[in-house]
């Protein structure tokens, strides 16, 4: 078994009222110098070892990300 | 008499309100289910709101892969109107059937009320019996629905007058151009956020303005 | 069966306490007191079992006969419930107290259940997911009656809107409630919002639900016929909501290093509503399928709860094979899967015959479904554990006869002096300019601006049956699409009231949740209740208690209709502090054509009267006048007239089935002044009103006397309405006349306000607190 | 500035629908081989440079995370 993460962001030209909300609050708490915040999906997914990049590639932009709105990053880490 | 289905998938929630809406308007409603690829011989799709799979994930996006919906894109190429409410506007755009997406609302939250749109396309086959640039007061719910494309398809879409209907008096979630519902490039396919469905009678909606999407249909199977 | 040694290894390397180890191990320390027995609770499970519990029996006798479960504080007042009911009361009740919700027939062969129920200390400590599980746990109560659920509402209670903790919690419970009622696609119809200093530190989140079914199809939750099948469906079984049971793991055998156990764990539960509306759908085709015997939901208490309720309700006996219980964590031990709160689960009991046709359904529905046992003859519930008997108890030990406390009651010794302190001395307007303030400043109060900022997050439209919802006086459905038979339901609860008086405030409650069902329309027929105060070991609380019970019986009974069902929340405190006294009151009503249904805010009709009918007295104390204006709790609360709020209704039901009321809002907190307002708001038609001569317009405007509603007939019926009245015995007082097209309140004498000065003041106040 | 990432994941022991409903769907999109999914959340902040871990920390703790139900990993990405 193999654990693979995909990060999935949405696309930085699209309005993320999400990540905004959380930037606006910062200060309020009393937290300064945070610039920007941006907040997207974080996918952990356990893959058997003969599931190849190419398979992963298509899981991810077929299904766990939406290409009109998000950009993603799929990546294998140490097992 | 016409038949229009209407599509249920796990966690579907308007199904029943779509079938009433379509008897309503007097057509035969048929009920689909998710898991089956089989249109029971329809002459137009209804694919209902509710949170099919929770819409967990993003929604529509594990709904758009049911084994029905194959179907309903086959169909949709051979001309077939389908109707897609709310969340089943989100499965017409992951399915491809429509363009952009829907993002959450600008303020986060769920908002439900009564919503003014106005018609601007009454050549599509959900939108003929309208007058055109009508104003229709139809029920908004939803936490998802602020609709997203990019600049060179937004701009596509309002040139061939594919906006069909926009927010007015007020721009309830952060929609582009204040853009409510759009439709495909011959008419066929129709989406929308506001519930149509739930603006058949004012016994229980705020009009019953809606109606007219249904009985337009019927006007569209007959004349293709 | 094979025998093991003691403590032998039953399961991943665990060992695991059975029957007979624990009768070969009578002297072995148990931690009891940490699940929140007694000593004497202890001592009582000992001599019914003749032995030690073992640690399975331990942790569901723990959680059984807690507070929650059990009632045990509660009981010996809740009996009056019964000896109040006569049998006229309950003619139409098919179901009452002890069953999973009550269920009254409504005629046309329909059957309606609903209930509302507590969720406090879970919203307190995860508000969205204590709300969103709050909601999903009375839906599941509803399906376990039969019936199909047609609609939620939500009661919540927060500290002052301008604390920043109240921030906090209400975003997260009233998301929580949207998230899951919403994706669950049952209409919100109504509910209520208070902001009150006392429930800072804990919060109150009340869910209820409404159900429908026909007469017939009523399930019942008992386990008969021997050989019947025990089925668990719906999600798999986790670690939620265990941890108290956690301590188990470390103190058993011999004190022997707890390695493998987990750490105490965080006893929140983590609702999918998407499951859980699956499970509905499954549920009500496996009604129609004809395919239930008996059905239970998993709530408080998991399984422990399902199979000692559902055993001793039946014929007595079951034998569960816990091992076959599906899980979503490793390693589960037998008193974590018997605790366990996982979310969304039911239990139903089939016949053998059945098996095929019930498992098709579920299959259908992708919903997991497990046989999990089987219901015997031996009069004990028996659980085994890979072929080892972890549980062997009689059911009604656990289920039904938990114990029972007398706790001390005593009147506090404050009571004389918070009455006595009442409001007579507090500064009231007396200039017109004052007083034209002080409504500004009332209808942008906290608990009277407009909900708005709430209910816009909840869907009520989903199903299509919704005919009046908030801000509606009651939230009204349709039930037969056909006949437009419905219901209508509204709660209510004043909490100043019942803190000055907890007999009389229950009873006010209950009069107001009365007449706001007439109000649109509909004929009260039942009621609910959900009781929520501080440590029932406080004899003041119990006081307290004791008196809104009896209240709530002696008001019921003098209303004709009875209480069907109900629920008790104790320890709502902060520190010594205890809440208000909340017993919020449920009042269920009919109505054969939901078309003749009547709204609460004006209409544009024109040519219209404004009629105030009841009696207004210089009634101050509890108001919400004292509380904004003079941050003051003293005095005793209106009086209260129940055979006069039975007569007030009987003329709105009569009035509304001739057709004579364009509109109808029944008067509470803030008065005549909030009752217009949100007439005039909510139909945007304005109005001019003229006070009685002579009378003091403070008093007319902001006194809450109750029995009281303003209603809205055409011109030509007034002398009709008004004969209607006369011959009844109701005062009516003509108030003013409806303007539709001005845009102003005009009150003769003290102000002219425009609709769009009111709607800001009203409508923007929660937006500038919580956006 | 200085980039930094928080990853929040469900706790193990707490229900994940979410992932649930993921890898429920992907063998009927014909992808196999995956055994478990589970979704979260991914922060992308932009932080000034003396904005030092223990306010990250306090940030991610008080902020973006409810640690009743979540668990999360803060990290720097180089600049
Ligand atoms: N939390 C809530 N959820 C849903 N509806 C609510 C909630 N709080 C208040 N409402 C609705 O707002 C309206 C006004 O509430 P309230 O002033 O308490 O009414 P009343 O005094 O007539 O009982 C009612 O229709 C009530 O049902
Ligand atoms: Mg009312």
């Amino acid at each position: 078994m193999a654990r693979v993460v995909v990060d999935v962001m949405p696309k930085p030209e699209i309005l993320d009222p999400q990540g905004q909300a959380v930037a606006n609050a910062l200060p309020r708490l009393g937290f300064t110098g945070v610039g920007s915040v941006r907040q997207g999906k974080h996918f952990e997914l356990e893959v058997d070892d003969d599931v190849d990049d190419a398979t992963l590639a298509r899981i991810a932009e077929t299904f766990l990300v939406n290409p009109v709105i998000e950009e993603w990053v799929v990546r294998r880490v140490t097992p | 008499m016409t038949k229009i289905g209407v599509i249920t998938f796990p966690g579907t929630l308007d199904d029943a309100d779509a079938a009433r809406a379509v008897s309503s308007a007097g057509a035969d409603a048929v009920a689909l289910w998710h898991a089956d690829a089989d249109l029971r011989g329809v002459d137009a799709v209804v694919v209902p709101g509710g949170f099919s799979y929770g819409d967990y994930l993003r929604c529509g996006a594990i709904a758009r892969f049911a084994p029905v919906m194959g179907e309903v894109i086959a169909g949709a190429s051979k001309g077939m109107p389908v109707l897609g409410i709310c969340n089943g506007f989100q499965i017409l755009c992951e399915a491809g059937l429509l363009p952009g997406a829907l993002l959450r609302n600008a303020k986060l939250h769920f908002v439900c009320r009564d919503q003014w749109l106005r018609v601007d396309n009454t050549e599509t086959a959900w939108t003929s019996r309208f007058d055109r640039d009508a104003e229709i007061l139809v029920p908004l719910k939803n936490i998802d629905g602020r609709y997203i494309a990019d600049k060179s398809t937004v701009d596509r879409l309002e040139g061939e007058g594919r906006v069909v209907f926009r927010y007015v008096h007020g721009n309830p979630n952060g929609s582009v151009n204040d853009i409510a519902g759009v439709c495909s490039a011959n008419g066929r396919v129709v989406g929308l956020m506001p519930h149509p469905e739930h603006a058949i009678a004012t016994l229980t909606g705020p009009s019953d303005d809606g109606l007219d999407l249904f009985r337009s249909v019927l006007d569209a199977v007959v004349n293709p | 069966m094979t025998t093991e040694p003691v403590g032998s290894d039953l399961d991943h390397g665990q060992p695991v306490d059975t029957v007979e180890c624990a009768g070969l191990t009578p002297d072995q320390r148990q931690p009891y007191r940490e699940l929140g027995l007694k000593d004497d609770e202890y001592q009582r499970i000992v001599r019914i079992l003749g032995r030690r519990p073992t640690d399975a029996e331990l942790a569901m006798y723990s959680v059984m006969w807690s507070e929650h479960c059990s009632y045990k504080s509660s009981k010996v007042h809740l009996a009056y419930f019964g000896k109040t009911t006569t049998d006229d009361m309950r003619a139409r009740m098919l179901a009452g107290i002890g069953e999973n919700a009550g269920v009254v027939d409504i005629g046309g062969g329909w059957a309606v259940t609903f209930k509302v129920e507590s969720h406090n200390h879970p919203s307190y400590v995860e508000p969205y997911q204590g709300a969103a599980t709050g909601v999903g746990g009375i839906v599941r109560d509803i399906m376990a009656m039969g019936a199909r659920p047609i609609a939620v509402m939500d009661q919540l209670r927060f500290g002052p809107a301008d604390a920043k903790d109240t921030r906090r919690v209400l975003h997260g419970v009233v998301a929580g409630v949207g998230g899951y009622g919403n994706c669950l696609g049952l209409p919100n119809i109504g509910g209520e919002l208070v902001f009150d200093r006392s429930y800072a530190g804990n919060p109150l989140l009340n869910a209820g639900c409404v159900g429908a079914m026909r007469v017939e199809d009523l399930h019942l939750a008992h386990a008969s016929g021997a050989g019947n099948k025990v089925i668990l469906f719906g999600a798999r079984t986790g670690l939620d909501g265990i941890g108290g049971v956690s301590v188990l793991a470390s103190d058993t055998f011999s004190g022997e290093e707890s390695a493998g156990r987990r750490k105490k764990l965080p006893s929140v539960q983590v609702g999918d509503p998407f499951t859980e509306k699956v499970l509905i759908e499954c549920c009500l085709e496996l009604y129609r399928a004809g395919v239930v015997v008996g059905i239970q939901d998993l709530g408080g208490a998991g399984l422990s709860c399902a199979t000692s309720e559902l055993a001793s309700a039946g014929d007595g006996g079951m034998h569960v094979w816990l091992d076959r219980v599906p899980l979503r964590a490793e390693g589960m031990t037998p008193a974590e899967i018997l605790s366990s709160e996982s979310q969304e689960r039911m239990m139903a009991i089939v016949r053998p015959d059945d098996m095929d046709a019930f498992l098709r359904v579920c299959d259908r529905w992708e919903v997991l479904a497990t046989e999990i046992g089987e219901v015997t003859e031996t009069g004990r519930l028996v659980i085994t554990w890979h072929g080892h008997v972890v549980v062997d108890v009689p059911p009604r030990t656990v289920a039904h006869e938990g114990p029972v406390y007398q706790r001390p009651v005593e009147r506090p010794a404050d009571q004389d002096a918070l009455r006595a302190a009442g409001p007579e001395s507090l500064t009231r307007p007396s200039t017109p300019r004052e007083l034209r303030e002080l409504l500004l400043r009332m209808v942008s109060s906290p608990n009277l601006a407009s909900k708005r900022w709430v209910t816009e997050q909840y869907d009520r439209y989903v199903r299509g049956n919704s005919v009046l919802a908030q801000p509606s006086d009651s939230g009204m459905v349709r039930v037969d699409e056909e006949t437009g038979r419905g219901v209508a339901m509204s709660t209510d609860c004043n909490g100043r009231y019942c803190k000055l008086d907890p007999y009389i405030g229950a009873q006010l409650a209950l009069a107001e949740a009365y007449r706001n069902v007439a109000t649109t329309g509909a004929t009260p027929l039942a009621v609910t209740d959900c009781m929520n105060f501080g440590s029932p070991e406080d004899p003041g609380v119990m006081w307290q208690f004791e008196q809104a019970v009896r209240g709530l019986a002696d008001g019921c009974r003098e209303l004709g209709i009875p209480v069907t069902g109900g629920n008790v929340s104790f320890y709502n405190q902060t520190g010594e502090v205890a809440i208000l006294p909340t017993p919020v009151v449920g009042v269920l009503g009919v109505i054969d054509d939901v078309g003749r249904r009547v709204p609460t805010g004006l209409t544009d009709e024109p040519d219209q009267t404004l009629l105030l009918l009841g009696d207004t007295r210089d009634e101050f104390g509890g108001s919400e006048w004292a509380h904004v204006v003079h941050d003051h709790l003293g005095g005793v609360p209106p009086t209260v007239d129940l055979a006069r709020e039975r007569l007030l209704g009987e003329v709105l039901v009569a009035a509304s089935r001739a057709g004579m009321l364009l509109a109808a809002h029944d008067l509470s907190e803030g008065g005549l002044a909030q009752a217009v307002v949100e007439s005039c708001l909510l139909g945007s038609v304005g109005a001019r009103i003229v006070l009685p001569e002579g009378s003091d317009p403070f008093v007319q405007l902001f006194s809450e006397s109750a029995g009281r509603v303003l209603v809205a007939v055409s011109n030509a019926v007034v002398p009709a309405f008004t004969e209607m009245c006369a011959s009844r015995g109701l005062p009516l007082t003509e108030i003013g006349i409806a303007t539709p097209e001005s845009g102003i309140l005009h009150i003769d004498g003290v102000a002219t306000l425009g609709l769009d000065e009111l709607r800001d003041a009203w409508e923007g106040a929660l937006p500038a607190l919580f956006d």
